[in-house]
C-alpha cells in the first residue's frame, strides 16, 4: 500500500474533559456537557460554537450501560448543535480513538471546516457482573464468551502468555499500576488521584483506627500481593491491574489547518493517524503482541514521517497493566519483553 | 448467494454431538477453527466440515474471579473460580475453552504448554468445549 | 454555510445484498458474508478483495439484540479482511446510510481509494417485548421513554398530528402499506413477497379449507381494518404499517473517481450526500415533518446541483407507512399534506 | 466545570413531589422542557429551575398496544392498551407523557387540541408524568 496522505490538514484548538469517576444520578449527556463547556474556554481567541458543522461521537455501549442508544444527537441537541449532523463511532475501547479519526477524516474531506469530536461512557450504573457482560461483548460472543473469557481474562491471558515468553512475573505488572497511579496525582480529573503509597497508607491508618490487626505490608509490591487488599479479577490480573468502571466525557475541537489560527496561535496540526482490526485472541498468530496496534502506529508513523525514536510523549491504552507493557512494545518505544 | 452450511449453530450442535469441527477450504487446503463461511485466503465460499483432533496444549491462560453472569449461572464466580484459556491443537490451530484439571487456587503452577485433552461439557445452557490439562 | 463540496470524487461500483427476513441459526456475521460474496460478483471487471483498504459498517443495536458489540472487525474478519480499519457507525434507523457517507467521506479525504460499505442487523432474535424495547433506546430514555412510547408510537403520534392538520385518515396510511408490499412482489430478496391481496387471499383460503367462518372483506382496506387480520402496534399505526423484525445485509463497493473504471464501464457517480440530527419530537417546532431530512435533502441537492424535480427515483425510509409520507415531503417530491 | 445541577434526577424527584420544573436561562430569557443544563441559545450554563404551568392541550396521540417491557410491568399492554402524548403547556413548551381520562378503544374520538391538566403518577418504579383530558 501506498503512503497514505490527507487532502489537507488538520489542527486540534481545543479540548476539554470532565471530571472522571462514578457519578450516579448523572446521565452520559451531563458528563459531555461538562466536557464541551470547558473545552470552549481553552479555545485561545474563542468560537460561536453555532460555527461548529458536525459531531462524531465515540461510545462503546450506551446501550447496555444506559439502555440509550442513537446516542450522537442527544449529545448535539444538549450541547446546543442540532440539527448538526452527529454520528456516533463504535470500535470498543478505540471507539473515542477511532471518532477522532473520522473527525479528521471529515475535515480532510473538504466537508467541513469546523467539527467537535467527543469520547463518552458512562459505565457506573450497572452492578459489576453485568458491567463485566457488557465488557466481554467487545469479543466474540459465539467463540470466546462461552470459554468463560471476560475482557479482564483476554489481557490476563495475554499476560500469562507474556510471563511464559519473557519471563515476566505479576510483579512485572504490579509495577505499571504504582507508576500510573502516580501519575493519576498529578491530573485534578484523575478518578482516583492517590498513590498506591497512599492508598495502602489510608487502609494502614484504618486498621489502626478501628482496632483492627494492622497489615505488615513493607511496601507497595507487598500490598499489591495481598489478595484481601488487591482481589484478583483474572489471574494474573489484580483489581489494581485493571482500569476501574468510570463515568467520564471528553471533547476536542478539530478544524482545517487554513483556519486554525483564527482560533489560536498554537494550534496543534495532526500530522499522522493510523488505524486497524484485529481478530479473536485465539486466531492471533502471537499472543504476546497487538498486531492492529503495530499496523495502527506504523501508519501513523509513516504518515508523520517520523520514528519512535522521535516521540516523546504519548498516551497509550491501558486498560490493564498487561496492555501498556504490550502498548508500548507494538508502538517501537521498547524491544518485546 | 450463500445456502449457509457453515454456521455457529450447526457447530454447537457439533459439539453437543462430542465433536470440534472446523471449517476447510479445499481451493486452499487450509482449515479454520472457529469455523468461518469463506475463505479469508481465496475468498471462497465452498466451505466444508472437518472434524479436528483433540489433543493439544495450552497456549494462554486466565483464572477468573469476576466471573460474567454466565458463568455465574453455571455456579462459578469469586468463591469458585475457573480457569479459560487458548489451545493449540495438534495440527496448529487455535481455539477458546474453558480450561479443566488445574488447581485454581495456584495459578502460578499452572504450565503454558501443558498437554491437553478436548472435553464437551454439557450444561443447561449447551454444549461447551472445554480441554482437560492431562499431564 | 456555503456550499459544501468533496475534494474528490466517490463512485459505487459494486453492491450486494442478502436475503432479507427472519432467520433463525444465522448470525449476523452470516448474513453480511452473503452479501459480501453477492457485491463481489457485481463488479463488471472484478476485484482483488484484498484490494479493499477499509470498513465501515452500519448497524444499529447489535449490542441489544446479539449481544455483540465491538461489530466492525468482527464483520472484517469474517470477509477475510483483517487486518483493515472497520469503524462501526450507530445512528439508529440511519446507521447504514451515515456509514455510506462516512465511506465517501474516506475517500475523498485521500486516505482510501477503495472501502467497503455494510449495513447489517439482527433483530429476529429477541421476543417481541424486547425487540420493542430495543427500538425505543433509539429516543430519549431519560424523557420519552417514561411517557409510555414505543418506536411505533413516535411515528403514530406523527400520524395522529398528521391526519389533525391534513385531514389524512388511518386509510389514507394503509394505502401506502398496500403500494410497498406490492413493491416487494418486484424484489425477490424481500421479506414477504407477497401483495396484501394475496395475503388476504390468503387468510380466506385457509379458513375456507379449515371450515372456519369466511371473512367477508370486500377489498384490501376492508382486510387492513379488520383489527384481528391487522392489529394495532399503535394506532393509528397497524401491523401493516409497519416495517416487520427483519434480519439482513447488505454491501457496497466505493472506489475514488480516478480508479472507477478500472472496475466496471458505468460506476455510479455519487454526486450529492446530506445528513443531519434531530431532537425528540417533542421539542420539534412542527411534529408533520422530520426537519432533519429536510436539512439532509437540501445539503444534497446543493451539492449534486439538483433539484427533487430532477429525481427518477428514490428510496425513502419506510420504517412506518407515516414516516414514508412525511419523507417523500420532506425531500421535496410532494406539498405538505 | 459544572456543578450539574439541573439533572434528570432531580427532575425526576420533582415529579415525586408533584411539580413540573424546566430549566430557565436567565441571560436569554428563555425555558427548556425537558430541563437542559446548558441554554442552546447562548450556550450558558447558569440554568435555573422554573415551575411549569399545570395546563395545556394535546398536540399528539397515539395508543400504544405493542407495549415495552417497562409498561407491561405497570399493567399495560396488548390486552390494556394505553394512551401516550405530547402536550402543549399553555407558555407553548411541549413534553411527552402518558394521557389519561380518554377511552382507549376508539381512538378516533381522541381530538388534538384537547384541554389537559398534569397528573403525577406514583408506580412502583417512580414518579411519572401524565396529562388527563378534562374537557
Ligand atoms: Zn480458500
Ligand atoms: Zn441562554
Amino acid at each position: 500500500m501506498s503512503k497514505k496522505k490527507l487532502s489537507r490538514g488538520v489542527a486540534l484548538v481545543g479540548a476539554g474533559m470532565s471530571k472522571f469517576g462514578a457519578f450516579p444520578g448523572l446521565a452520559t449527556r451531563d458528563l459531555f456537557v461538562e466536557a464541551f463547556q470547558e473545552m470552549l474556554t481553552t479555545i485561545d481567541k474563542g468560537i460561536d460554537p453555532k460555527d461548529i458543522e458536525a459531531l462524531y461521537i465515540g461510545n462503546y455501549s450506551s446501550d447496555l450501560f444506559e439502555h440509550q442508544g442513537h446516542t450522537a444527537p442527544i449529545m448535539a441537541d444538549w450541547t446546543g448543535l442540532a440539527p448538526r449532523p452527529a454520528t456516533r463511532i463504535e470500535d470498543a475501547c478505540a471507539s473515542s480513538g477511532v471518532a477522532l479519526r473520522q473527525g479528521i477524516i471529515a475535515i480532510a474531506s473538504g466537508l467541513y471546516d469546523i467539527v467537535l469530536v467527543g469520547g463518552i461512557e458512562k459505565m457506573s450504573d450497572l452492578p459489576t457482573a453485568e458491567v463485566t457482560d457488557t465488557l466481554a461483548t467487545a469479543s466474540d460472543m459465539l467463540y470466546e464468551i462461552p470459554a468463560g473469557f471476560t475482557f479482564p481474562g483476554f489481557y490476563a491471558a495475554m499476560g500469562t502468555a507474556y510471563m511464559h515468553q519473557y519471563g515476566a512475573t505479576p510483579e512485572s505488572f504490579m509495577h505499571v499500576g504504582i507508576k500510573n497511579h502516580n501519575n493519576g496525582t498529578l491530573n485534578e480529573k484523575a478518578q482516583f488521584g492517590a498513590t498506591i503509597r497512599k492508598i495502602m497508607d489510608g487502609k494502614i491508618a484504618k486498621a489502626e483506627a478501628k482496632g483492627y490487626p494492622v497489615p505488615d505490608w513493607a511496601d507497595e509490591v507487598e500490598f499489591l500481593q495481598d489478595n484481601r487488599a488487591n482481589p484478583i479479577i483474572a489471574w494474573p490480573m489484580r483489581l489494581f491491574d485493571c482500569s476501574p468502571i468510570s463515568d467520564g466525557a471528553a471533547a476536542l475541537l478539530l478544524v482545517s489547518e487554513e483556519i486554525a489560527t483564527q482560533f489560536t496561535d498554537t494550534p496543534l496540526y495532526i500530522i499522522g493517524s493510523g488505524q486497524a482490526s484485529d481478530v479473536a485472541l485465539h486466531d492471533r498468530e502471537v499472543l504476546t503482541s497487538i498486531k492492529a496496534a503495530r499496523l495502527a502506529g506504523q501508519e501513523a508513523y509513516e504518515m508523520a514521517g517520523v520514528t519512535p525514536a522521535d516521540i516523546q510523549g504519548a498516551e497509550a491504552h491501558d486498560c490493564f497493566t498487561i496492555a501498556e507493557i504490550i502498548a508500548t512494545e507494538d508502538l517501537g518505544f521498547f524491544a518485546p519483553g | 448467494m450463500s445456502s449457509h452450511t457453515i454456521t455457529q449453530t450447526t457447530y454447537q450442535q457439533q459439539l453437543a454431538d462430542g465433536k470440534l469441527m472446523a471449517s476447510h477450504c479445499p481451493a486452499c487446503n487450509a482449515s479454520y477453527l472457529p469455523p468461518r463461511p469463506m475463505c479469508p485466503q481465496c475468498f471462497g465460499a465452498q466451505m466444508e466440515w472437518r472434524e479436528m483432533p483433540t489433543h493439544g496444549k495450552l497456549a494462554a491462560f486466565t483464572v477468573v474471579h469476576i466471573a460474567p453472569t454466565a458463568m455465574i449461572e453455571a455456579g462459578y464466580g469469586r468463591d469458585n473460580p475457573y480457569c479459560s484459556g487458548i489451545v493449540e491443537l495438534e495440527n496448529g490451530l487455535k481455539i477458546s475453552a474453558q480450561i479443566t484439571g488445574v488447581d485454581v487456587s495456584q495459578p502460578e503452577l499452572i504450565q503454558i504448554g501443558s498437554a491437553v485433552q478436548a472435553e464437551f461439557l454439557q450444561r443447561e445452557a449447551g454444549a461447551f468445549l472445554a480441554f482437560e490439562v492431562i499431564e
